[in-house]
């Protein structure tokens, strides 16, 4: 789950981070009102949850309330990789001496949380990551030991130089570690930590992204989702026990087990075809959900074909083809489909699905040419 | 032989009076796994399915010699059931719960390295020796005895290539589902070195998916330590950046873990990458042919 | 350091553990106005800093405001082993079925907070840990891992034999680890944690102290302090620089180094004489140390000799010399005094002493004999 | 031969530009230890005493392959010290600091284990191996190469024993004083342990106070596993319970850790207690008659 940036550095200054002064604003109004806060330079930044804002134009710098204001009349309502910006934040600008890059992410591989630093900052780290990965000092952190000082001081004396400023980030570092753990991160950010040249540090911006599975134990992160409308359709999936992710091709998918369901997306691709969707129907036998599967494919307007494959494990075939039956029956939709049925009880469902007269095919590459096939009829 | 588990398996299971514990038991026992044991803090006594249910995991290890534990307990105590597990003294945890955040992973990881108990998953299928030892929620009937290995972060894309082998005359020594979240117990890796010291084990399938960098570091691993053959195939090519594709860790985040580059990893390690799962056989059948000859 | 009742119940409501209502009282008025809080039976309780209230009769059920008002006249200013009660807590008294303990201590051995926990509370865990140590159930908590789940609910499960009430107390027991560590306690206990009739679980008494080394970053708990005589004399003395103890003899020591001062203490005793306090001037050379710690011995009226014995190491005999020489100077005491200097710098230490024609002796065993002697010729 | 210290010490000195740092570490070295390096974050390059400042002690190691360090830094720093000397693959650490709060030191100590560090103190004066090194604040001159391994949790109660012994003819092996701490790094059966190893070592002194239950548990091993003969001290017989003598470890809590229990314990163990600390030499000599004869 993503946040605004907003709410990073809400969240950074809770656990006691540097974070300059802002105001939130919804209107070029808001904007002139809230200038009334500050006495200097100041920057408008668009909330949206995209990268890439700045290349965009989004963030603009403003000497006095008359320059806030034009910028927020720019940058609101404007449109950044598809999304509208709503929302400005105000904020302090600072001097800025040297940028800096501090990150933590769940490394996979070393199983810790991973501590990233570098004196490349304010750029994206992972061009700097892949142009000259030296200057990205990592250090996997120890989960049951944490970050000690002595460790997050020499990363940082290799930013700094100074003992004395290396000190100073050494406390945002381990700050912004416990925030990492308390919150379930699986991204937390400042980008760039800013040195000013009267030698204070600040989190300029800050980028945080959390773990779903973790949300059930963090309400008030959870209450900061902002979901756009795609989103919005993949929570309610989720909520009725299914996988879903909108793409934009025209083949309708729906299959058990998220790798079969990404398989098959491939299948299709590799035949020709484009998926509309990943959707993974999990792995119950509940008819319900194979309702609510074919509800979701319908309501997007590009599928103009559909392809069902089910590999019968725990999930039964034939409870599969009674809800299939059912769907059919109350959705009334003319798109047409193509199923697959193997494995567990596949025999029953193919019998079931016979009265209906929907197209069956034995294996997954003949449904997915099928389907190509479908979806290609349908254009013409 | 065979890997991780087989017929000297004492498994016990973890939420066993649960809905999913309670019927993948039954499924295990049918298949003839060896399960001595059950546990349900405060059920102690009962029986399910002819299983005697114990307090706690201490208890069951001392009564009935369980090694082998396997856990269906809701995702908020996964993470403590597991480290039950390990604290008792039980060598291998498979953890088939879905949804357990990363940090409890992390966490449990280290603490159970330390006490040199073995985990497979969590959010995973299980695994399976067959006619040996099904340990987890994998479907018995489409396996059959034989001499590939094969390990996926999927299940049910599992069940599909397991079934393309069987019906291809491909038995299998052992099918490990190592899980689909970013951070979960044996992974690739050590799953390969057990295959590569397993004499029954002649050749192995590894199925991957985008996210993280495991097939490449797998990759590596074969190219300087397998003398088995190995083929692969890659789930998610078509799967757009940023977005979770079901499994928590099917994920391709900052332009990273991509089909694309995995799949130039195998290449460069010798590895033939199936286009297609129907492939799979036939480059086994290639590979064994050429390993005999 | 130890703190009060109240104040221990204070730290455990912060943590989340079930504590009853209740009232703090100087006077028998606010007693009188407390009442109107409380609808049923109250436990009026004398709140002091020593053990065994209970017994001496500090502790009163009241069924109405006369009964707790008649208590709390008892109660106020009541002597329990030497202290005035000033304060009294009125609580809510609550029904018991069983009284339980729970408690947690840093262990020396194990090098681990270890938790203890018997069915048998409302008692002193002492008495129960001599006659019946099976009774008390002990787990070492690992530092780096903290109290897991499952091991809270194994332990609580010996207690209560019902997994309902044994999760209850498990998350009671992880708090009260919690709390623990992060105030840097040196004790925690709850005795009684009392399980009523209708299957709630109660904190009814808490205790607890904390680390001396730690309450430099423990503000709120240091605020917390209340320091008897004796006491606030020893804080004082620690600010000093020096390490005082007070006790009932009539020979003042001064001696550096807590070992050596302790021994020095037994061998007073050893050869018939009573130490009449533990003074450690610790490890420095400042003359001016020497001189506090003077004053302070003085101070004490019971002392009628002082024996000052030195193992010069860091320290200087010559130093020490040097000290006594301006303590006598600006005290003018007659109180008699017998000076050992040994180790480094003696030989200049004990010609700077000729002057003063104080008794210099050898050893530490001569110095404790005229010190008797010169104690027992003040007395006749 | 000696333990822990000899010779081939290698020393660092952790807080060498402070004031006490700089000082002992001055007499150390006048004392004749091999003192190979100081750090103190951010003064790498200086000097102190002609000794090489670092900023890091990975550095200090890499550049001059210290094995031995020794802390002198404020209490609430002293455990990252340890941990960062531990880290950096020392393998005895020395920490003088008084004041460390006891939760520091039950981390830290967990730790150091799984990183193989050995630990003496905090809050002690350090020890030394008379004629090879002295790592610590004790004063050297009262100290004569000899036979006698001696182990205190005080400090100048130390020096007025060592000084006997030496007068007495009685020199030393080694002596450390293992600090006034609850929770602490070596203890008594460790190190008596290594007396019993030593093969220059003939007889133990160990010099015990009120507080614990370490002098019951060390007499107890003494029984079971040591055959050099070992005397005693115990300081405390007239402190009263529940106040802490100086040393934050000299405490008699609950009427558990009183020197009466502690005498019993080492009665039974057979080892003799001395009533003063002049006793201490004639026991010895007793005793190192009874085992040549």
């Amino acid at each position: 789950m993503k946040i605004h940036e907003f709410h990073s550095r809400n969240i950074f200054r809770k656990y006691g981070l540097p974070v300059p002064n802002d105001v939130l604003c919804h209107s070029v109004e808001e904007v002139e009102k809230a200038m009334a806060k500050f006495d200097d330079m100041v920057v408008v930044k668009a909330q949206v949850l995209v990268g890439g804002r700045g290349k965009a134009g989004g963030v603009k710098l403003a000497k006095n309330k008359e320059e806030a204001v034009s910028a927020a009349r720019k940058i609101l309502g404007m449109d950044i990789k598809g999304l509208t910006v709503e929302k400005v934040l105000v904020t302090e600008a600072v001097d800025i001496e040297k940028e800096f890059y501090v990150g933590l992410i769940n490394d996979r591989n070393t199983k810790t949380v991973t501590l990233m630093a570098s004196a490349e900052g304010g750029v994206e780290i992972e061009e700097v990551a892949k142009e000259t990965p030296e200057l990205i000092h990592k250090l996997p952190i120890d989960p049951l030991i944490g970050l000690l000082d002595f460790q997050a001081r020499e990363v940082a004396m290799k930013l700094f130089g100074n003992v004395k400023l290396a000190r100073k980030a050494a406390v945002i570092m381990q700050k912004l570690y416990q925030l990492f753990v308390e919150t379930d991160s699986t991204i937390a950010e400042i980008n760039p930590l800013v040195l000013t040249p009267d030698h204070k540090i600040w989190a300029i911006d800050g980028k945080m992204n959390f773990d779903d599975n973790a949300l059930y134990r963090q309400a008030e992160i959870e209450a900061m989702r902002e979901a756009d409308e795609d989103e919005l359709k993949e929570i309610d999936a989720h909520e009725k026990g299914l996988s879903y992710v909108k793409l934009d091709g025209n083949i309708g998918c729906m299959v058990n087990g998220a790798g079969l369901a990404m398989a098959t997306m491939d299948m299709i691709k590799l035949y020709g075809g484009e998926p509309a969707n990943f959707l993974d129907i999990g792995g119950s036998s509940n008819p319900q959900k194979v309702v609510d599967a074919m509800n979701i494919l319908i309501s997007d307007k590009n599928v103009n074909a559909v392809m069902i494959n089910i590999f019968g494990g725990i999930t039964r075939c034939d409870d599969v083809a009674r809800g299939l039956i059912k769907a059919l029956d109350i959705i009334k939709s003319d798109i047409p489909i193509v199923v697959r049925l193997s494995g567990t009880n596949a025999e029953e469902g193919l019998a079931l699905l016979k009265e209906t007269g929907l197209p069956t095919v034995e294996t997954m590459s003949e449904a997915a040419k099928k389907a190509i096939e479908l979806s290609q009829g349908q254009k013409s | 032989m065979s890997i991780l588990v087989n017929k000297d398996t004492k498994l016990l299971v973890q939420g066993i009076t649960g809905r999913d514990g309670q019927f993948h038991a039954g499924r295990m026992k049918e298949y003839g796994t060896n399960i001595v044991a059950g546990t349900s803090p405060g059920k102690g006594g009962q029986e399910v399915n002819g299983i005697p249910v114990f307090d706690t995991v201490s208890d069951a290890v001392k009564k009935t010699g369980a090694n082998t534990s396997i856990i269906f307990v809701p995702a908020a105590f996964a993470a403590d059931a597991i480290l039950e597990a390990s604290y008792a003294g039980i060598d291998l945890v498979i953890a088939i719960s879905e949804g357990v955040p990363i940090q409890d992973m992390i966490r449990v990881n280290s603490i159970i390295k330390q006490n040199g108990t073995k985990l497979i998953g969590p959010n995973c299928p299980g695994l399976i020796t067959p006619d040996e030892a099904l340990v987890g929620i994998l479907p018995g009937m489409i396996f059959k005895k034989g001499n590939i290995g094969l390990m996926s972060r999927s299940g049910t894309l599992t069940y599909e290539v397991v079934n393309m082998l069987t019906m291809n005359g491909l038995g299998q020594s052992t099918v490990v589902g190592i899980g689909g979240d970013p951070v979960a117990g044996l992974y690739y890796q050590e799953i390969l070195e057990m295959y590569e010291n397993d004499p029954e084990t002649e050749a192995v399938v590894l199925i991957g998916e985008i996210g993280g960098d495991a097939e490449e570091q797998a990759a590596e691993y074969i190219a300087q330590h397998m003398t088995k053959p190995v083929v692969s195939f890659i789930a998610g090519q078509t799967a757009p950046p940023g977005k979770r594709m079901g499994h928590a860790g099917a994920i391709i985040s900052s332009g990273a873990g991509t089909a694309e580059e995995k799949i130039k990893a195998f290449a460069k390690a010798n590895v033939p990458v199936a286009k297609e799962p129907s492939e799979i056989p036939g480059l086994l059948k290639e590979k064994l042919a050429k390993a005999t000859s």
